[in-house]
């Protein structure tokens, strides 16, 4: 716990004192305490929902604290607009993407900081300035591009970026690394690093708690809004954090049990989608397997799955469950064939965010328990939703709960809760555990493990090397839009990932 | 059901101030004529707010009123077509107008907005071309028919009569009620109304679902047409049903259907289409209110209704909020 | 200010048009709007048209005051001849038709404009047609009683002085076009009570609702007199539904189908019309002997530039031979 | 730039063809009227694109035009209040429409389609109501003040001269597009239009930026009013300015405007406005087209442009995609 008189005695740049704040329905904070010091990395973690995002927006201006204080350098300041938070030197990178997308990334890096000349936007200047922003983070793209035309990987540079080109004294990230690979998460710790040289405090919130370890100089922990403790540099392990978040122990990896391959579920032969439309991929998913897929940033992964599934039409190519193949026309035709696909962007394609979680649950399977022509099943809804939620241990007052006022870790398993109730063969998951906080992440493989016991074959694209090299009975690597390489489950490793992901070229400066 | 409490209320505060500065306004028939009108809108509200709810938009509803309310008298007696094929055509072109803007708007991803706005000069150009500028009417013929719109059903044992496009609403809406809250066409249509995307993503063919929002609100658009033109008799087709689509989308947000889509009941839409007519009404039957600030009027009320409710709703929010906090 | 774009016009004329009376004139006739009434009036001009060997073009304004503007400079950048204008505003647009009348001939009808530079009104006097048409009224309701009179809109010159004439008559009152009774003032005068004057800016259900709210506040209502085209059928309908057919007296203006049927069945006492195949046929005619060389005063018209095309009473006894001359003047 | 030269091109494709069906059109007389008719339509068309930018929509435009058509010369003739009093009263409740219309919009959260909706009811009543629907008009006086909107300037050595409204569009369109793409407020609406939450965090009051919006369009809908009044020299309060708001729209629209906001360019949208006076005069300057299908044309045109700008995209995104491919 943070010894009062600690190492380098210096008193606190930012100091947070009793910060309460309630929305309609939760107390997201209950009188919080945080105190950060000059040039030191200062991790937040805890569950999904604990209140780390709220309390970083109160600090930016963003949400005004119902009660309590915030001091800076000893003095106590009042933050009421993030134009204020900006000229008190801090910045915040918003959990979400936070971009105007129609306008070019200088445009962006400089939104609401326009260096001007004669009352008009000096453009030249935004352009050098930017590129030299740019370069901080190592992104390769001109200034004027326009945003629109990247990757959401990309755009998650271009706004830290953005937060660099403040200058702040404070700056804080909220799980910036979510939508980021390896590569380019390395690439932003070296920057962290080199702020902190420079004596820029830094807010680091992550639930890839290894992350945490590497980085942070101090770890505060919240649990449901509420202090629960903190660490210093030594104390920073990983299972006291995970004590500290969640009250108990979990192991630092998910234990796979063994356990047998049957049939051929799911098979692709020569698939060509929009992004590469000249790369195809072929593979083969077995039931009771878990085929792990991994990749860089913008290697085709999320479009494979999409034309998959149905979303996208694809360009060529064969798409085969168990023994049939399917005509894809929709997502309509895939379900059917028995495919579910958790898709990589929970808020836009999982989840219809003002409709309460049973109707969110039910709506795949309406047209298929329907009465009559076309009449409502709410009985079987209902008995549906409930059954979800206890199986899935989904944290609700009630099954009408409106989705957008759960925690990203619910939403999620939200959105498996309606797949699973379809009963799928196969089940795609993009990235299914972008965002969830480890007890999440514990129980979603828990789940997907369970599902292939039960038989279903599973493919599942992650980012997260840890994920992939743990889960995966074999891995797949895409590089350009096609399979790069196949790694048996005894052939895993970061190095050979990392090879085949960069287009066998040996791996350079990473890791 | 708290919404239309807000609505219902209005209104109910609008026919009691009334009834207190009019002794004419209870009368057998001023009600009938109330109810006949409110009839007639509340059709085309429906079709309008069914197009809301998909967080659609439909502008053309007032020239298809124009088109159908011109053309149909135009064929029975210019053309003489006969009551069974003028009415197959009625439905025929209401069913391809709605189709047309659904596909372009699903298939060819242009916004609902312009779309209809395209509809609303086309619709209208396309009726003054071909009935030439004339003024189209039934020449006091096809009583039959007109007895669709002018007619009414005697409650026995009263003097009262239902008029006939009261039951016609009531049919409609009934039919809309069941369809948007007990079928799964209605759920997907609220769910995409919010999410699109999403409501893909769960397997269901939302452009299809859109193409029938917009077919809804083409035919119940042509049923209105025809409903007005029986009921006034005769249509120019250069201001027939001008500006009826404003009180259609009005109508619908009045009673509590959001621009933003996946929200919105039948009955409070229906309420909202006879606020309005009560307004106009009221403005007609009480002397000291001059009748040329009736859009004034109109406009005010529609701002206080929905400047109201959000204060009410924050309220509401606060109140909560407060109650939580004191657990 | 125009005189430069003024000269361009003309050569232009002369030189496109040749401007010499052995082409066919070109003549535009511009209504105050879209209507059935137009349409009569077109069907005039088309007539006129094969009559004297001229082209006619009749453009009918769908959004008012600014639209007619843009139709009388787009007739002149056409170069035609001559133009007959219905102003919907005269007071106010003495420089436009001023404008017109210096690049082709000029007369207006239906409405005048006395101030600018037309070289004669065709129509008639709407003050007067609205006495003929209170005279109507006191026919059909020798022992007075309660009248509503209804109309499209009262902003426009024909409407107010129609109304004024209809009021003036009824009541006695002596000859004063510029008198104006507010629209929504009661006149209770000897044994006539004017309730109000009810305007529903062409919309017809808002024209319907009108007529049956009259009924509903005033149930002792014994005269309903509808001053546009459309009014009288509305009321007809009204009255049907609310089973005072015949119980109300009614009388119109202009000669809508329904309304001449109307008095052909009774349930109207009579009605008033205009003439407006005449109004186009005359303006053609005349127009066009303009731009073939001759002079007011050949094509016959009075010194003080009014060409009256006199209003008629139509009542039960004249329906059948005035109805059949509309429809053969229609080509129906 | 590629936005414009789509519309561009059917402005010219529009006038080659007219030039050849009618040898009036390009006289000095005919070109001289598009270009004021243009202007004036140009001017509330760069409001109603300040608005739809933020992804908000105005439709009191034409209720505003009214409003300032009617009360200007009111003020004038009847109340005599002097021009100097008139103008600044004209640019007091034109601003102060357009406040409201923010304030509305931002602080009490309303839906930009509602509060102007009901701004379209209420401005036209209450000038109903105030001129007591009495048509207003200049009454061949003040000709010094219509010189703003019916004079030229002279080009000298030519009998060329430029209409007045067309040399205060151009300020009007100089200043907006400075304002829109060289200052940062304009790139704030930008960006405010396509992601209003981004811009808010990154420290931007886009309230204020929203309410400025509102605010330009209130103001170029009042000098809107002011020169068609000007210009045409009366104006009946029942339908002057009628539609409008939707021929500002659809020029936006055309010009390049995306209704969900963040896109659009002032020169488009002038083009977009001047497409639609070229075509209307288009129509009666060719002989064989019948004047009564206008709204038909123009609704078509519209629908034809928009159509083709979503071919051509798709088309160029696929080639596009084939491009990076082929690498
Ligand atoms: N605008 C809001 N309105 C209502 N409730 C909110 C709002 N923002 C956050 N909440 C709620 O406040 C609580 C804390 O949310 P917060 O986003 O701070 O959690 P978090 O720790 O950042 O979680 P995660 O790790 O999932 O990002 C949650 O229960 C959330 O649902
Ligand atoms: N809708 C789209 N239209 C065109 N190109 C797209 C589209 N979506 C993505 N792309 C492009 O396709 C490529 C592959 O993107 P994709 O999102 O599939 O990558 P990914 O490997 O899934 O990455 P991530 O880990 O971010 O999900 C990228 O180059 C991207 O720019
Ligand atoms: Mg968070
Ligand atoms: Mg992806």
């Amino acid at each position: 716990m943070h010894a009062e008189g600690n190492v380098d005695n210096a008193p606190p740049l930012l100091e947070v004192r009793g910060v309460t704040k309630r929305f309609a329905g939760v107390c997201a904070l209950n009188n919080v305490n945080l105190n950060i010091r000059r040039g030191e990395v200062h991790a937040v973690i805890g569950e999904n929902g604990a209140g780390k995002s709220t309390l970083m927006k109160v600090l930016a201006g963003v949400q005004p604290p119902d009660v309590g204080e915030v001091l800076l350098d000893g003095k106590a300041v009042h933050i009421d607009s993030v134009h204020t938070a900006l000229n008190l030197g801090i910045s915040l990178i918003h959990q979400e993407l936070n971009l105007a997308d129609n306008l070019d990334v200088g445009a962006n890096i400089f939104l609401g900081r326009e260096p001007r000349k004669l009352g008009l936007i000096d453009f030249g200047r935004i352009r050098r300035e930017s590129k030299k922003y740019l370069d901080m983070v190592a992104l390769d793209e001109s200034p004027t591009t326009r945003v629109s035309h990247l990757t959401i990987g990309r755009q998650q540079m271009v706004e830290i970026a953005k937060a660099l080109s403040v200058n702040a004294r404070i700056l804080i990230m909220d799980e910036p690394t979510s939508s980021l690979t390896q590569h380019e998460a390395e690439q932003l710790f070296q920057v962290i690093r080199q702020l902190r040289e420079q004596g820029v405090s830094i807010i680091y919130i992550s639930h890839r708690l290894g992350e945490v370890k590497e980085l942070a100089d101090r770890v505060t922990v919240l649990r449901d809004g509420e202090n629960a403790g903190g660490l210093d540099r030594e104390e920073i392990e990983h299972d006291r954090m995970v004590q500290l978040m969640v009250g108990r122990d979990i192991s630092q990896f998910y234990a796979r049990r063994p356990h047998s391959i049957g049939k051929p579920m799911l098979e692709v032969k020569e698939l060509r989608t929009n992004a590469w439309p000249h790369h195809a991929s072929s593979f083969t998913v077995h039931a009771g397997e878990m085929l792990g897929v991994a990749g860089l940033v913008g290697a085709g992964r999320t479009e494979m799955l999409r034309a998959i599934f149905g979303v996208d039409s694809m360009l060529g190519g064969e798409v085969r469950v168990e023994n049939k193949t399917l005509t894809l026309r929709s997502c309509r035709d895939a379900i059917d064939a028995g495919l579910a696909l958790v898709p990589e962007d929970r808020k836009q394609q999982g989840l219809i965010l003002e409709m309460g979680i049973r109707n969110n649950i039910g709506l795949p399977g309406l047209s298929r328990h329907k009465h009559g022509p076309a009449f409502l099943n709410r009985t079987r809804e209902r008995q549906d939703a409930s059954r979800m939620i206890a199986e899935l241990q989904i944290k609700t007052p009630s099954d009408q709960q409106l989705a957008q006022y759960l925690s990203g870790g619910n939403q999620q398993k939200i959105v498996l809760a309606k797949w699973l109730s379809m009963e799928p063969r196969v089940l795609l998951l993009d990235e299914p555990t972008r965002g969830v906080d480890i007890g999440a992440k514990q129980e979603i493989y828990r789940l997907m493990e369970e599902l292939a016991e039960r038989g279903v074959g599973i493919l599942f694209v992650s980012s997260e090397m840890e994920e992939v090299l743990s889960m995966s009975d074999r891995v797949i690597v895409m590089h350009e839009g096609r399979v790069s390489g196949e790694l048996q489950r005894d052939e895993l490793s970061e190095e050979a990932v990392m090879k085949l992901a960069t287009g066998s070229t040996p791996v350079a400066a990473e890791v | 059901m708290k919404k239309i409490l807000g609505i219902f209320g209005l209104l109910v505060f609008i026919c009691v101030m009334t009834a207190l500065m009019s002794d004419r306004f209870l009368t057998e028939f001023n009600v009938e004529n109330l109810i006949r009108r409110t009839a007639l809108f509340g059709i085309i509200s429906i079709g309008a707010s069914f197009v809301i709810i998909t967080s659609g938009i439909d502008l053309s509803i007032g020239s298809v009123v124009c088109l159908i309310g011109c053309l149909l008298p135009w064929m029975l007696v210019e053309k003489e077509l006969g009551v069974p094929l003028s009415l197959l055509l009625v439905v025929g072109i209401s069913l391809a107008i709605g189709l047309s803007h659904g596909l372009l708007i699903t298939k060819m991803k242009l916004q609902p907005f312009v779309v209809t706005l395209c509809g609303l000069l086309l619709y209208r150009g396309i009726t003054r071309g071909l009935v030439q500028d004339q003024t189209q009417g039934f020449k006091s013929g096809f009583s039959t028919l007109r007895e669709l719109s002018q007619g009414q059903m005697p409650l026995p044992g009263t003097e009262f009569g239902i008029p006939n496009p009261c039951l016609i609403l009531l049919v409609v809406a009934i039919l809309a009620i069941i369809f948007l809250n007990f079928t799964i066409y209605g759920r997907y249509m609220l769910a995409l109304g919010r999410n699109e995307e999403a409501t893909r993503y769960s397997g269901i063919n939302t452009d299809r679902m859109i193409i029938l929002a917009y077919v809804i609100c083409g035919m119940l658009s042509g049923l209105g047409g025809m409903l007005f033109v029986l009921d006034v008799g005769s249509a120019q087709p250069v201001d027939f049903g001008s500006f009826y689509e404003l009180y259609a989308i009005a109508a619908a947000v009045l009673g509590g259907c959001s621009l933003r889509g996946g929200e919105g009941t039948i009955i409070g839409v229906v309420i909202g289409a006879a606020v309005m007519q009560v307004l106009k009404n009221s403005i007609t039957l009480i002397d000291w209110i001059p009748t040329n600030i009736e859009y004034a009027v109109i406009g005010a009320v529609i701002l206080g209704g929905v400047v109201v409710d959000e204060l009410v709703k924050r309220f509401a929010a606060k109140r909560r909020a407060m109650a939580q906090a004191n657990q | 200010t125009k005189s430069q774009s003024g000269g361009s016009v003309s050569s232009n004329t002369t030189a496109a048009g040749g401007g010499g009376s052995s082409a066919k004139p070109r003549v535009g006739y511009v209504t105050n709007g879209v209507a059935s009434f137009w349409v009569i009036a077109e069907a005039g001009c088309k007539q006129a048209a094969s009559e004297v060997d001229a082209n006619v073009e009749v453009l009918m304004p769908a959004e008012g005051i600014s639209d007619q503007k843009r139709m009388i400079e787009d007739l002149l950048t056409k170069g035609v001849d001559g133009i007959a204008v219905s102003p919907i505003d005269p007071e106010n647009q003495t420089e436009l038709l001023n404008k017109a009348a210096k690049y082709a001939k000029l007369i207006t009808h239906d409405s005048d404009a006395p101030d600018a530079n037309r070289l004669c009104y065709i129509g008639m006097d709407n003050y007067t047609a609205g006495r003929m048409c209170g005279k109507l009224v006191a026919e059909a309701m020798p022992d007075g009683g309660k009248l509503a009179i209804f109309i499209g809109r009262l902003e426009q010159d024909n409407a107010r002085r129609r109304r004024q004439g209809v009021i003036d008559e009824i009541l006695g009152r002596s000859e004063d076009p510029s008198r104006f009774d507010p629209p929504d003032a009661e006149i209770k005068e000897g044994k006539w009570h004017i309730v109000g004057t009810y305007t529903d800016q062409f919309d017809r259900a808002q024209g319907k609702a009108n007529a049956e709210d009259a009924m509903s506040r005033h149930p002792d209502l014994n005269g309903m007199v509808g001053l546009f085209a459309y009014n009288p059928p509305l009321m007809l309908e009204a009255l049907k539904q609310g089973n005072k057919l015949g119980k109300v007296k009614v009388i119109g203006f202009d000669e809508a189908d329904e309304t001449l049927q109307g008095i052909k069945d009774g349930s109207v006492y009579g009605t008033v019309v205009q003439n407006p195949f005449e109004y186009g046929r005359q303006s053609v005619t005349l127009l066009a002997g303009l731009a073939r060389g001759k002079s007011l005063a050949d094509l016959g018209v009075p010194a003080d530039g009014f060409v009256n095309i006199p209003a008629r009473q139509i009542r039960k006894d004249n329906v059948e031979e005035f109805w059949a001359e509309l429809k053969k003047n229609l080509g129906e």
